[in-house]
């Protein structure tokens, strides 16, 4: 008995003697034994609460990133986020629940989802979308398959700008189908290289995996991308940051068939890397070949309007090895954080936190810049941009880091000159000019 | 029927404040703007709060009853790793921050990975898979990159049961490979002589829940793995039901050579009304060669992430895994240590069998040859005589103010009922559950409509899965302006 | 029902886990050492919040819905500020740290004084009072301490309304005072002629809460307090119902001497069913000197508590009043500036005269001369005469999923329904509201059983006060063991 | 509008219609136009989430005293708080709520309560306890005033070991009512001096006010206390740390007439002093003279088992200037905190919190003495001592503060030297040691 285990030994032995067993032990005797464990486990000391406590004080006092000022991005941001979210998030109601198997009562979860798929689909401009994938790298994987179901088309072509745990991801969940990966290479203005797009999709192609704002920050001509696409049949998957979705255009609105991304911005901390949510938004006519779940509107038996999980024969434990996925749990509460932050910035403060993203970056740009860095690309960025620095990433690094700063990420795929930086709205005037006076500082010190 | 956030949303409102930009202005060129609504509600906090709130009323959960779902391990979540996980300097860590300034999240990754070797009994361990499925996943491209390595790219066939979960199958495919099933005997274990005769050359992995999904330990599980590492084939646990085992029994030592874990089932995390969850996967010495990347390592300079070099099979997230669900798992595992281990499986076990014992005569047990483990299935063929069905009976129990047991698997039962009380439950709590399902049984014989009917006691009556399938709304349509 | 704790309890059962003792032990004096139980419940964390969090979902709250208690200001409550009230470097600070230790609370509470006195319109202020009742009974004393440094100790009368909240009148007897009451003209304000007629030298202070509990602004506020001061009295402005005047008016330029806030009230902390408050009290140049110990000032070194010498009349709390509930009114304030504080008064002001106007016609405002303030008195005369009480009316508002305004007060309108909807309530939720009470009123004439039977769709039905008071078990009994 | 306010200026002007005025101006006419205001407040500048998020950080930061180790008490305890107390407290349904004025909406505050009175009272050995007040040094008062009403007498003694706080509140609500008090000396042994009481109780006495363990942390001998008091018609006040109720005997049931304290151990953050709850636990035949709230039982119309606040007669808001006291609004979410802390900790859970507290105090205080500290009284003690220091306490202060300790309270009425420490079960003996150790050194610096 402990304080998880509620049945003390007098009830125990009652519960056995309903069994029929006289010890709990006796319960055990299918496990052969020869794999009984006689001892116990071999781990460490049981800690009281108050010593969890202090063990986990000691161990985030360990690190130190969190006090940071961050200016990294490449798949995860340090935006500011409202307290009135994780006061829903932790409601029991909501976290301690399961899947919704039982309808009836799992309205709270199954609206609130149904809501987070319309908010996703208004924001990436498409017609639908799922309650939610892994995070943005298994979306953007699980996109290629669907779109690969979807033409029967078995290549896959990938932009070079993608981010490169993305491609990595995307590599792990094609590779053992005996799917083939090309990639296309980016122009010296950090965009798709058209001529190579129109080139690599002549072999026949089941979609494009075009990320945008890209790796390097820079909107992608999804327009272009599209007609190319569709032009030869295959589907276009944009990646998308869903914070540039407040400032430029919806993929979806210039064409692209799948829209993937991953919602951490949107509410969910950066929390060394999850969880966060994938999200995967489509047309209703690429529903049925869609992998994880949906939530769709219904009613009951007296007209009241009610949500269910539905398409399930798509899903694993119905379709078994012909599912559209193996997915199963998800990101639910993930989900749900999405969309408490989008409701509670609404239509007017998630365009101005979206723009606001916008003016910093370019304000520090063209701060780091003057301080001695060169921009590498010329395209339009929207909150995330790679610059060369003068001198060595890493070098730079470790100088801005004992200054109190997270920098951008070195980027040796560039160069070993090269940084990626992303700005949020969290990022104030002041603590920019302090980074930029830091890397002025380090340029004189690195050579 | 609590209105959607669009239908009351209201032009002008907010639920945010905002400071003004600090910086001039740069514009956003005209061909990339977004121009036009994007369609958000329009909604003030207190609004927004009502609205989530009101929502959650509309959920069942484990602080309202007993979450009897079998398969899923709905215990209690401890509260104090909802605020561990929290922690500012655990939980506002960029994920691609340079390893020095993460020591203490690298630290308990890396301990947690001990933690749970020593429970699977294996040596090799990622933290990163999201959830069982990708877990899975994981373990099946492990064992073919190890057939690939040892030149054996023809091993493409997984054994499993038919009684396995969804995600076996369906993760066999993603993996490249061919499901053969296996056959189950009449005492809902593994057909040891159908193991014998299907594995082969071919044979990539035996792919076995343990216990399965009946609740029941595999006795024969040694003479079947040992089947299959003759033939050259390889063993998967899937570990989901490992509440049924800590501290009694390890997958290392029953012969499997790699398994997953459910952290959001036998390690108390919340299931988040569906996730996030995560699976890390345990190995043996064969298969850690093929990890995915990265891993976290201990060395001169404290802890690192690190790549496993080209040998790894690749990437699964974007990042390491879902940290804040390690971040409650190390904390639970760490709470109990092995002796409450120990405890929570006796719990478990004694548990699902006092409820089968209080069900008995009034539900049929079919393979009901001994102790179940953490759970067992019931039947409904009795039930179907008198022109009712599981779903019935599950919908009904609503009525009575608990969630219904796993319906429908696993497929082996027929109208099956799935049940897990976890060893959260009070005897007490097991015994009015028990009463509810015994009084089912009657109404069922006496007055079949208040099952036809159910629920009726609910935020709202049956659901129409069939319109929601054909009609397929998923999204709130636009308002027309 | 939900079962109490006692009865769930079983021995050996614990919610909490703790370190072994480290020390060696002491023993307790044999005849000092407690023995036997103590009685307290025996269940296990699981069980605790089960038992919680189904206790909590009998109750209603802000985030049920519109919460239209009149004089209770019952406005949404920021989750921002429950964030910030628990930030470690301001909750665990031990209230007699050195002050140069606690310089950042200090800091806040200087900064909160001194915006309380710019929205008052004084110059000094405590912030240690509880709540308003304590509030009062500070305001009360500061006066009787100048009435005594004044050499009049012959000043115990304190002028109240009838229509005065029951905290001022026992408030005024706690302070050695004698309630005269004054009358209410035909317009529900304070009848000046009476008010002349009875100040004198005994006067110690007129107590008034502005606007008055019919959530009327006084009119004639200033030839009121003229005629106290006049006398050689003062002037009390209870200022619970502050929320219909922030940025409007102000008492220090009504002529109060010193009035009382309710920040569980007007600045959105919340009432925690019942509390904790924060009635600090601000009050001009003249009552200062005689201000409760300690004070925060601010000096050379930083901030520091300090005594207000020996003209102080004493001490109201142990230690420095609800500083939490301190940290959340400062952070509403800070939110909301001075533009948006107005903006609140008149949110509220124009949601509470558009419900009164919605029920025009089917409920009778008395005193309806002009707009009212931030909330108003219905009466139900009406119903009486259908052999209906208020009572029944707020029942069946409860069937309807709302709860009830605030009913038989104040104690001059009869069967008075007092309705206060506050500025956080939309134009949506205050007309289903009204639309609620307008069918009541309909179904008092048409189905009166409906109301008189009310309430049926809560979790019990309407509750026997007489057999509580005679029958008077306030605690559980001990079983018989 | 703004985050808090929902109604847009279009909606504003269609209520305004409703109302019948065009301007919300026009509202404002019966405020004289003398008083109305013209600008607007002269406050700060408001604040977005964000940078109050900032500011409140920032001073969280200008203070240091919860980074010191605490050997501080003297009314208020460095108790561990499990993370369960406040999951239930931060439910919407909980601290949203208003005091439960409609029962049949309000049974989980009300039978929460319920449940809080029934745990208070079997803590004090009581019949009854109410349903909260203020804190301990309001409710010690509000006894006293009640011990006044019950006997009719004018007149109360308090021990001169009480928490000087405490009776500084006293003074305050007993000063207006005309009513005396005298003071009982302590004798050489910290106690209660047996002759005075039965001198000062000749005059007459409507209570005895003696806190056990008293301000120095000395059990009080309770008993003999009760039998005189009884003896001479007054009631017996008792004020009580609850934790130490865990290791002594309840003073109910040693003859206590009215037992007071504060709940700020059980469950309760030290938040600089507030909000904290004061309890008072009586005998039933006092209940109706009794102040604040009491939450009873009995049935709804079918016979089901509810809750409401009882006994209303006696309170304001029905007895106005009779009522046995002013209060209203109480401390009912901090009472619920700690109904769910003594639910968490249990019978043998709190138990052994009180022992730990007992037993680290003890060895506190013998560590001390080892290094050069002087006990000042002989009488037994809880897990509060006070100690004569080898030099003037606040420099011990200033020193120990330096090594990361708030050390003891210094308690200049015992004279320059003198410091009252206090133990919770949160100490380890390695902090202990590391205290002692720090004493030591400051022993030899200080002379
Ligand atoms: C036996 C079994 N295997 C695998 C899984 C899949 O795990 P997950 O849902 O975490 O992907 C489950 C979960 O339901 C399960 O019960
Ligand atoms: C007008 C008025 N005065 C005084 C009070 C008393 O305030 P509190 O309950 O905070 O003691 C109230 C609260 O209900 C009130 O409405």
């Amino acid at each position: 008995m402990n304080r998880f285990v509620p049945n003390c030994r007098t009830l125990r032995d009652r519960m056995l003697t309903e069994i029929g067993v006289k010890r709990v032990e006796d319960l055990f005797t299918p496990v052969p034994e020869k794999v009984r464990m006689r001892g116990l486990l071999n781990l460490p000391p049981a800690m009281s609460e108050m010593e969890l406590v202090r063990e986990y004080a000691r161990l985030a006092k360990s690190n130190t990133s969190h006090e940071l000022v961050c200016f990294r991005g490449a798949g995860s941001y340090d935006h500011f986020i409202p307290a009135a979210v994780d006061s829903i998030l932790t409601r029991s109601e909501f976290f301690t629940a399961y899947t919704p198997y039982q309808a009836e009562v799992s309205q709270g979860t199954l609206q609130a989802i149904f809501e987070y798929q319309t908010m996703i689909a208004r924001l990436c401009g498409t017609e639908a979308a799922n309650a939610g994938m892994y995070d943005g790298a298994s979306a953007t994987a699980e996109a290629a398959l669907m779109a690969m179901r979807v033409t029967g088309v078995n290549r896959v072509l990938v932009a070079g700008s993608l981010n490169p745990s993305y491609r990595e991801v995307i590599e792990t969940y094609l590779v053992p189908g005996g799917f083939q990966i090309n990639e296309i290479p980016f122009g010296p203005d950090g965009l798709l290289d058209p001529g190579a797009v129109r080139t690599l999709i002549q072999g026949g192609a089941a979609a494009m995996v075009v990320q945008s704002p890209n790796y390097f920050g820079l909107v992608e001509n999804i327009a272009l991308a599209s007609e190319t696409a569709r032009a030869n049949n295959a589907l276009l998957v944009v990646v998308a940051d869903p914070i540039s979705l407040g400032v430029i255009q919806a993929p979806g609105a210039l064409g692209a068939d799948i829209v993937v991304g991953d919602g951490q911005p949107l509410g969910i901390p950066m929390g060394f890397g999850g969880p966060y949510a994938g999200f995967l938004a489509t047309s209703t006519a690429h529903l049925r070949k869609m992998p994880g779940r949906i939530i769709g509107r219904t009613e009951d038996r007296a007209g009241n309007t009610g949500y269910v999980m539905t398409l399930q024969t798509r899903e694993q434990h119905i379709r078994r090895e012909k599912a559209t996925s193996n997915i199963c749990t998800n990101q639910a509460l993930m989900a749900l954080a999405n969309a408490v932050y989008l409701s509670l910035t609404g239509e007017a403060g998630f365009r101005e936190i979206a723009r606001q993203c916008h003016h910093k970056a370019h304000y520090l740009e063209a701060g780091l810049v003057k301080a001695g860095a060169r921009r590498i690309f010329s395209a339009p960025f929207v909150r995330e941009f790679a610059l060369r620095l003068p001198g060595d990433a890493f070098e730079f690094e470790d100088r801005l880091l004992s200054a109190g700063f997270l920098p951008g990420l070195p980027v040796p795929g560039l160069g070993n000159d090269a940084m990626l930086f992303a700005v949020t709205e969290k990022r104030t005037r002041e603590e920019m000019d302090a980074f930029i006076g830091a890397f002025s500082k380090a340029c004189g010190e690195v050579r | 029927m609590e209105k959607t956030l669009f239908a009351i949303s209201c032009p002008g409102r907010i639920g945010v404040s905002l400071p003004e930009c600090d910086v001039p202005e740069t514009e956003i060129p005209n061909d990339l703007a977004r121009t036009g609504e994007i369609g958000l509600p329009q909604v003030t906090e207190g609004q927004v709060m009502r609205h989530f709130v009101r929502l959650s009323n509309r959920n069942y959960n484990i602080e309202k009853g007993i979450y009897p779902l079998g398969s899923c391990t709905m215990k209690y979540n401890p509260r104090l790793h909802e605020a561990l996980a929290r922690i500012p300097g655990l939980a506002a860590l960029h994920p691609l921050s340079p390893d020095h300034t993460v020591q203490g999240t690298l630290e308990l990754m890396h301990a947690l990975g001990t933690c749970l070797c020593e429970i699977t009994g294996f040596s090799g361990v990622t933290l990163q898979p999201a959830a069982g499925a990708q877990g899975e996943f994981t373990g099946l491209m492990l064992i073919r990159s190890a057939h690939l390595a040892a030149g054996e790219p023809g091993r493409d066939k997984v054994l499993m049961p038919d009684s396995a979960h969804g995600t076996n199958p369906a993760t066999s495919t993603m993996a490249g490979m061919k499901v053969v099933p296996v056959k189950s005997n009449d005492h809902g274990m593994v057909d040891v002589e159908d193991v014998k005769a299907k594995v082969g050359p071919d044979t990539a992995a035996l792919m076995l829940t343990n216990p399965n999904t009946l609740g029941l330990f595999d006795s024969n599980i040694l003479e079947i793995t040992e089947a299959v590492h003759r033939a050259g084939g390889l063993n998967y646990m899937d570990g989901a039901n490992m509440n049924a085992m800590l501290g009694v029994a390890r997958p290392g030592d029953m012969g499997f050579d790699v398994c997953h874990l459910n952290l959001h089932k036998t390690f108390s995390t919340p299931h988040g009304g569906g996730g996030p969850g995560s699976g890390p996967v345990c190995c043996n010495e064969r298969l850690e060669p093929y990890l995915p990347n990265p891993v976290v390592v201990k060395n001169n300079d404290g802890y690192a992430l690190s790549g496993m070099g080209n040998t790894s099979f690749g990437r699964l997230m974007a990042f390491h895994g879902n940290v804040g669900v390690l971040y409650r798992a190390y904390a639970y595992i760490m709470t109990l240590g092995a002796a409450g281990l120990r405890e929570v499986t006796e719990g478990a076990v004694v548990n699902a069998n006092y409820l089968k014992a209080r069900l008995r005569g009034h539900y049929p047990v079919p393979f009901d040859n001994g102790p179940c483990m953490h759970e067992f299935v019931a039947g409904g063929p009795e039930m179907a005589g008198l022109g009712l069905k599981t779903l019935d009976v599950a919908k009904r129990l609503l009525d009575y103010g608990f969630h219904a047991p796993t319906v429908y698997f696993p497929l082996i039962v027929k109208e099956a009922l799935m049940m897990e009380p976890t060893e959260t439950e009070t005897m007490e709590s097991i015994d009015e559950f028990a009463e509810a399902l015994i009084a089912i049984a009657r109404e069922a014989r006496e007055k079949p409509h208040l099952l036809t009917d159910a629920p009726v006691n609910t935020p709202v009556l049956r659901l129409d899965e069939v319109k929601a399938a054909k009609e397929l709304v998923v999204v709130e349509p636009r308002e027309e302006s």
